[in-house]
């Protein structure tokens, strides 16, 4: 039963992959294009936070450190010697080096500290990274950042674009893989009850470092994905908000579902796109952001498991099995 | 006889009261030992010693001659001392069969696996379902543990247990909350683990015609001290704890 | 409101030029955001500037001008997204913008890889005409070097001695290092450089030892809302002997500086400062138009990039090929608000004059009015030159 | 009416959309100890949680001393006189014994004093532990905090959820004693799983079953009745 | 010596005036358990409508006690229709404040405008002595007093009556406080409603101090209150006006001593801190 829903479920999602690949194709709009690459780079980074928040129970107020990393090493990269696809690729490992080291150190903490306290740490090892970054001038200019150029094969929007939703769709892929591996399963079985998975025999510390690791780098790959979109880096990108995003993206779309984290960035970047763009037709939309915050509101008021979350509770109301009950996720 | 289990005058203090002061005992392999001893007296914290849910401040524990007071809860679950919970210990928001799942996974030592999914063992939810079977929770497979009536916790609460196949069970007031109806069911899974023969348990009750049909001996604790430790009926006859934990209630 | 974003061009005359396609000019700014006022300043200004310049026809070397606004809400990210839209979608010819240096910067790129002019107004990082410059960029608002060497101006002397006070992230530090080299030329020693904390509450270690320090001067490079004004004027600072010196902000921030009342400094504009024909008409059709506001701190700014790049056209005949209007613009004066601008051919930098000023108070006035000391000529302001 | 103190007629509960209760009802009279009885997952929990408004009704009537209340909010049901014992002893983890019991007092006078001195003296072990965090307790001793919570009141009803469970045996002889010197004042509905307990102390006797009363009488009858007690409870 | 004293004077300042953004937090974070992120929002509310009403009315007290008012208003409302179906659901809380914090900030743009407001201190507040080296700034010398005040009075409320212990113990089970016989839902709107009431008046006493309020302000203190909240012990009162007063003194004398950390003081003292002692510098432990 289930499984068919999963298949179903995989089907769905190859037919939407497949129509975005072929996309830019077909529809010659670059502004969509660009729209939906940065779809892409939140989703992947939303995706990265989910498996902490949903899947693992941690609540991580410091997740744009590692997008930062991302971000930095491939500006620094970039911009200190030639834009080729050599030195692109020694950034991508600098960056998967440096995350997952950075990472494995805050997982580790998770052992020391507990929700609140945990999350208050995340976001000032977050912060001393931003001061890093604005301090650290010959490396990073300061807050104004820096402009660089990237291998000839991404100049181009469209390659791109294409790199960007092969890599979300295999991050998606393994990620689906990865929590749904009994590795994956012991991690919902630590965010309902620690210290019973415990005495069960399993290592949570190892679980969670895992975890830690695993959202850190994917993390660290959406920063170079989002810096090379941009071609220019500045500390914003250690910035709160940043973390904040993924955090909104993922409880928008649902937590602990992961295609929620798509959905919820989708939802965040093409409303936040419809809000400017309305601004121009009434004067109302100039102060858009007042609606963006009653979304929010309405979100959680009409969807209160996310937006995937709360359809999927309903769809399983609707059918009335009792006695195969979906195993659900709660958000919380 | 050699022994499975040691501890030499093992203790705990928190913040200057004594949960378990100097308890030595000796528990043989197949041994069926029940503790007992009044509320407070320091059962579930000697457990939690056992287990290693706490570090003592003072003695020693082995198992199998090995020193392993040292051990994580982790280790020593792989060790092979496994525990249930007095106060039910579940995984909330999880069902029922993925409760009991997660412990059959451990048992089978799948625990770093990340590159296949979770069904593609499917004997694991087969076990879990027998286990479930055994303990007379079968038909609440898919409901979420935390929606439960609270004898159905405890029942889950001793498959999960008994899912690791642990050879140490360490069980803290099983029954406690159970119907009388369903009592004898699990006293019978119990006996019949016991029947096996490969195990050793070791029981906190406070149901005294259970400790005296399935213990070998009894040791009852008191204000953290080891009081007594011999035959039922020796236990029986002891007159502290007669009037102290006993009561009038065996007079009836 | 009356800042429509995209304005149809006026319905003037409706009579076809030979030259088909209209030219199409994108403005960024940030409309929302932290910058949203400097934004706002600069878009009525462009506006203006437009209408000055075509004499409010819309067209220039026969071809009609429109433009698209776009909002970068203060966010590079956002500001790279809608300056593709520009260039992709709208296919703009001109590229002007926006509030923030980190926008601008992260847009300069894009001027580049689609070959299209850009002026930048009125981000002031030294960087776009310096380590981040590209030949398609033309910064017609100043460029923190100016300031500081304006700074520099008003106040060193052979002998003075200076401590400097300045928010500790790039803008600052750019600021201070900027004003140094142009102060120690001017034979004046700098005796201290704080930094603090942009976001700080307290600024007491700071100014304290500052006074330690014993400057004759003290000047200040700040923005953003978080000032040090107060608590400069509470510890007594203007009393100890140090006089203290600052760019002027625009007028919302002016009225913080009530406790500087007094103080030398400079500023890029105020509206009565300038004497000159288009100054007077910008005050003027200003007022009428944003029911009698005067134009602000980056309004002329707005106007002269319009008037920028309606002169280039019209000495390109309406040629929008960048090669061309590269030539053309370098080295190219255009009158301004502010008197004569020149695009320095070297780093497209646009050399203005910038005004040495003190803080009065003036009845029937709200906040501090600038007024003038002396006008510091483009010559006297111009920056070195940094683009290699 | 009549001198039923309260009154479950046809009370049907759900939980979501599981429909849990199909049709309690019983009736308790002033000054006796009856006994829900049956087995896990029958219902008495829940039964037990409506009346005290936690899983409101959705169908039937609850009657306290005449007066309907089925649809009030919890707190105004507890302030009418009903106390309860939760089946999980409702500790609150992080307050001292001391602030349970704080928390709990309804009125600061004498008679809670004198009650209070009785509670103690009754519990031993709380004033032991007095300031000591009620998560850190013994599972017997929060059994003891949580019943203490409930007499600490005057109440004309409590609501007492498997008392026994995890207490040792002689302080379950000492709670069946309170609960007997407390029978004058105060009324009990009590769900037990300690056969011995329940026939000492129970005047009448429930047996809720699949979410519905199935039988009932004085404990007296079922004590004597072999059939019955295999029937429902699989004692002999 | 002068240095010192001065350091630590205004060092002082700064920590009560944190304390008195913080105050509120640690009632509806630290106690209720609820994470608020709308807690700038209200702070910069009161701010806007203190000043208002100051500028309009001429009297710097009614301007308090005016914001101190719209703090409660905001509170009631906010507790009503946005924290009351979320509690106990930190992911649904962060989502739902963020979401009001938007709202309520641009809201200030909507009717104030999106220009920064100055905003300067009563006559009688203004100004300051000097006492040989010292310099006594009187509208700081009035912060660290009403700082006390405020910290005596939530203290008396949360040792002297039940309040405080009865929403611990409803955080940790609600159901349980009902069936205690208590309105639960009335002793959280009221301990909401006094959390935002001193949030309210953080933000107006908060515009005379730094001399310039805005609508971004909300944002850029709410964090600091969390860090004071947490450092301070979550719902440890006494550990939040101690922790504010650290972050005060810290920021005070690292600008002065180490100024090229000055940046990271906070963030550093909150990991060092977090490190160290994860309960927070005055939590129980565990
Ligand atoms: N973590 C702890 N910190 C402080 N005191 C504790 C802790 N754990 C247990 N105690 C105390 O130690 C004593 C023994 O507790 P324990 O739970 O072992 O009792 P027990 O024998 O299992 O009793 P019961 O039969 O009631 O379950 C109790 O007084 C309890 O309050
Ligand atoms: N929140 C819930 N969601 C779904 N089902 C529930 C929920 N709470 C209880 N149930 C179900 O309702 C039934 C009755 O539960 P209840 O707790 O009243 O039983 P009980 O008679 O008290 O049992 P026990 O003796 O084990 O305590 C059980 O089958 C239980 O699974
Ligand atoms: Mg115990
Ligand atoms: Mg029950």
């Amino acid at each position: 039963m289930r499984l068919i829903q999963g298949n179903r479920m995989t089907a769905i999602i190859l037919v939407v992959a497949a129509f975005l690949l072929l996309l830019p194709f077909v529809y010659e709009s670059r502004n969509l294009l660009i729209l939906l690459t940065q779809v892409f780079v939140f989703s992947i980074f939303a995706m990265s936070y989910d498996l902490l928040l949903g899947f693992t129970g941690i609540v991580s107020f410091g997740h744009a450190m590692f997008f930062g990393i991302g971000a930095y090493s491939m500006g620094i990269f970039m911009k200190r010697f030639e834009p080729t696809l050599t030195v692109f690729l020694l950034a991508v490992l600098t960056t998967i080096v440096l995350t997952g080291f950075v990472s494995f150190l805050v997982g580790l903490l998770t052992l020391r500290l507990k929700s609140h306290f945990y999350a208050m740490l995340t976001l000032s090892l977050s912060g001393l990274f931003l001061v890093l970054a604005e301090k650290w001038r010959t490396m990073t200019y300061g807050n104004d950042g820096f402009t660089f150029r990237v291998p000839e094969l991404f100049i181009d929007r469209t390659n791109f674009y294409l790199l960007c939703l092969v890599v979300m769709v295999a991050v998606f892929l393994i990620l689906k893989r990865f929590t749904n591996s009994p590795l994956g399963r012991v991690l919902q079985a630590i965010r309902e009850n620690e210290q019973r998975t415990e005495s069960l025999g399993f290592q949570v510390l190892h679980y969670k470092i895992a975890a830690s690791v695993m959202s850190g780098v994917l993390a660290g790959i959406a920063g170079i994905l989002y810096a090379i979109s941009l071609r220019f880096v500045n500390t914003s990108v250690f910035a709160m908000d940043i973390t904040l995003d993924a955090l909104l993206m993922t409880i928008i779309g649902g937590v602990g579902t992961l295609i929620g984290a798509i959905i919820g960035a989708g939802l965040i970047e093409f409303a936040h796109h419809w809000l400017t763009e309305l601004a121009k037709e009434h004067w109302i939309f100039e102060r858009w952001i007042i609606f963006f915050g009653i979304i929010y509101i309405l979100v959680v008021m009409f969807f209160p498991r996310g937006i995937v979350g709360t359809l999927s509770t309903l769809s399983w109301k609707r059918k009335q099995q009792p006695a195969v009950k979906k195993e659900e996720k709660i958000a919380g | 006889m050699s022994s499975l289990i040691e501890t030499t005058d093992l203790s705990i203090t928190f913040g200057g009261h004594t949960a378990v002061d100097a308890v030595s005992i000796s528990v043989p392999e197949k041994h069926f030992k029940s503790i007992i001893g009044p509320n407070g007296a320091g059962k579930t914290t000697f457990f939690n010693l056992l287990s290693g849910q706490l570090t003592p401040t003072q003695g020693k524990i082995y198992y199998r001659g090995k020193d392993i007071t040292k051990f994580s809860p982790t280790n020593r679950t792989r060790a092979g001392i496994g525990r249930s919970f007095q106060i039910t210990n579940v995984f909330p928001n999880l069902t029922v069969l993925e409760n009991v799942r997660l412990a059959v996974q451990s048992q089978a030592g799948i625990r770093y696996q990340m590159l296949f999914h979770y069904k593609k063992y499917r004997t694991f939810e087969e076990k879990a379902l027998e286990w479930l079977r055994l303990v007379l929770l079968d038909d609440k497979k898919g409901s979420l543990a935390s929606n439960l009536a609270h004898g159905e916790k405890r029942k889950l609460e001793i498959a999960m247990l008994l899912a690791l196949e642990t050879e140490v069970l360490l069980l803290d007031e099983p029954t406690a909350g159970m119907s009388l109806e369903e009592v004898p069911a699990i006293l019978e899974v119990i006996k019949r683990i016991k029947e096996q023969g490969n195990r050793t348990i070791i029981l906190i009750e406070h149901k005294m015609d259970m400790i005296l049909d399935l213990s070998d001996s009894v040791m009852v604790l008191f204000n953290g001290r080891l009081l007594a430790d011999g035959t039922p009926e020796e236990i029986m006859k002891n007159e502290t704890v007669q009037s102290a934990y006993l009561g009038g209630l065996l007079d009836e | 409101s009356s800042d429509k974003s995209s304005s149809e061009p006026k319905d003037n005359g409706g009579k076809k030029t030979e030259n088909k396609e209209p030219i199409k000019i994108g403005v960024l700014a940030s409309k929302t955001g932290a910058l949203e006022s400097y934004g706002k300043q600069t878009l009525r200004g462009f506006e203006l500037g437009l209408d000055y310049a075509t004499d409010g026809k819309m067209e220039a070397a026969g071809r009609k001008i429109e433009f698209i606004v776009e909002d970068t809400e203060t966010k590079p990210e956002v500001a790279v997204q809608k300056a593709t839209k520009l260039l992709e979608e709208d296919k703009v010819d001109f590229l002007v913008g926006s509030s923030s240096s980190a926008d601008t910067l992260a847009v300069l790129p894009l001027a580049e890889e689609y070959k299209k002019i850009m002026v930048v107004e009125p981000a002031a990082a030294d960087s776009i005409t310096g380590s981040e410059f590209n030949k398609y960029i033309f910064h017609s608002a100043r460029n923190s070097s100016q300031d500081a060497v304006a700074g520099a101006a008003a106040i060193a002397k052979k002998g003075v001695k200076i401590a400097t006070l300045a928010p500790d992230y790039s803008f600052g530090r750019d600021g201070v290092a900027a004003f140094k080299e142009a102060a120690v030329k001017l034979g004046a020693e700098i005796v201290k450089e704080e930094y603090a904390d942009p976001a700080a509450t307290d600024f007491t270690s700071n100014i304290q030892k500052i006074v330690d320090a014993k400057p004759d001067y003290l000047f200040v490079v700040w923005a953003g809302a978080n000032s040090p004004w107060k608590q400069i004027a509470d510890m007594k600072v203007q009393e100890k002997g140090i006089k203290i010196s600052t760019g002027a902000p625009d007028i919302a921030a002016l009225s913080t500086m009530e406790p500087l009342i007094g103080m030398e400094g400079f500023t890029v504009y105020y509206h009565d400062l300038p004497k000159n024909k288009i100054n007077d008409w910008l005050v003027e059709e200003h007022k009428k138009r944003f029911n009698g506001d005067v134009p602000d701190l980056f309004t002329p700014g707005g106007m002269s990039a319009a008037i920028s790049i309606v002169e280039a056209l019209k000495k390109s005949n309406g040629e929008t090929d960048a090669d061309k209007l590269i030539k053309t613009m370098e080295g190219m004066s255009f009158e301004t608000p502010k008197g004569k601008m020149t695009y320095r051919p070297e780093d497209h930098q646009a050399l203005q004059a910038l005004y040495a000023i003190k803080l009065e108070k003036k009845d029937g006035v709200a906040y501090p009015v600038p007024v003038l000391i002396r006008e510091l000529t483009p010559d006297e302001t111009a920056p070195p030159i940094r683009n290699n | 009416m009549n001198n039923d103190l309260l009154k479950l007629d046809k009370v049907e509960t759900h939980i979501g959309q599981y429909h849990i209760l199909q049709g309690v009802s019983f009736e308790v009279k002033k000054g006796e100890v009856t006994v829900l009885l049956g087995r896990n997952g029958a219902g008495k929990t829940t039964t037990l949680r409506t009346i005290m408004g936690l899983k409101p009704a959705s169908k039937g009537s609850v009657t306290f001393k005449g007066e309907a209340i089925q649809s009030l909010p919890t707190y105004t049901i507890a302030k009418k006189g009903i106390g309860y014992v939760p089946e999980d002893q409702g500790i609150f983890a992080g307050l001292t014994v001391e602030e349970n019991m704080r928390v709990a007092i309804q009125k600061d006078d004498e008679e809670t004093a004198k009650r209070m001195d009785w509670i103690l003296h009754l519990f031993p072990d709380l004033k032991r532990f007095w300031k000591k965090p009620g998560g850190l307790l013994s599972g017997g001793q929060k059994q003891m905090l949580s019943i203490a919570r409930a007499y600490v009141n005057e109440n004309e009803l409590l609501l007492i959820d498997e008392p026994s469970k995890g207490l040792a045996p002689i302080v379950v002889e000492k709670v069946m004693d309170s609960i007997i010197q407390m029978k004058d004042q105060t009324t009990i509905v009590l769900v037990e799983q300690n056969f011995m307990m329940a026939s000492t102390i129970g005047d009448q006797f429930y047996i809720i079953d699949d979410g519905r009363t199935v039988s009932h009488g004085s404990m007296k009858q079922l004590k004597e009745n072999e059939e019955m007690k295999r029937k429902y409870l699989g004692i002999a | 010596m002068d240095l010192i004293i001065n350091l630590a004077l205004n060092g002082l300042a700064t920590g009560m005036l944190i304390f008195l953004l913080a105050a509120g937090l640690t009632l509806i974070f630290g106690l209720m358990d609820v994470l608020n992120f709308a807690h700038g929002g209200l702070f910069a509310w009161g701010a806007y409508s203190g000043l208002w009403i100051y500028s309009q009315t001429g009297s710097f007290i009614i301007g308090i006690i005016g914001a101190i008012l719209t703090g409660f208003l905001l509170g009631i409302i906010t507790e009503k229709w946005i924290i009351k179906p979320v509690y106990g659901n930190h992911v649904q809380q962060i989502l739902i404040t963020l979401g009001l914090m938007l709202v309520l900030s641009e809201m200030l743009k909507v009717i104030w405008g999106p220009n920064q407001i100055t905003a300067s201190p009563p006559d009688y507040l203004k100004g300051s002595w000097e006492l040989g080296g010292v310099i006594i700034i009187k509208y700081r010398v009035f912060i660290i007093l009403v700082g006390f005040v405020i910290f005596a009075g939530v203290q008396f409320l949360l040792k002297k009556t039940k309040i405080g212990l009865v929403v611990r113990a409803g955080v940790m089970n609600k159901e349980m406080v009902q069936a205690l016989g208590i309105n639960i839902q009335r002793v959280f709107m009221f301990v909401f409603m006094i959390g935002a009431g001193m949030a309210a008046l953080g933000g107006v006493l908060l515009g005379p101090y730094s001399g310039v309020i805005h609508a971004g302000m909300g944002m850029e203190f709410a964090i600091l209150a969390f860090i004071v909240v947490v450092i301070g012990g979550m719902g440890n009162f006494k550990g939040s006006v101690l922790a504010a007063i650290l972050v005060g003194l810290s920021g005070s004398f690292m600008a002065y001593y180490v100024p090229d950390l000055s940046l990271a003081v906070n963030m550093l003292l909150m990991a060092i801190v977090l490190i160290i002692r994860p309960q927070g510098l005055f939590g129980a432990k565990g």
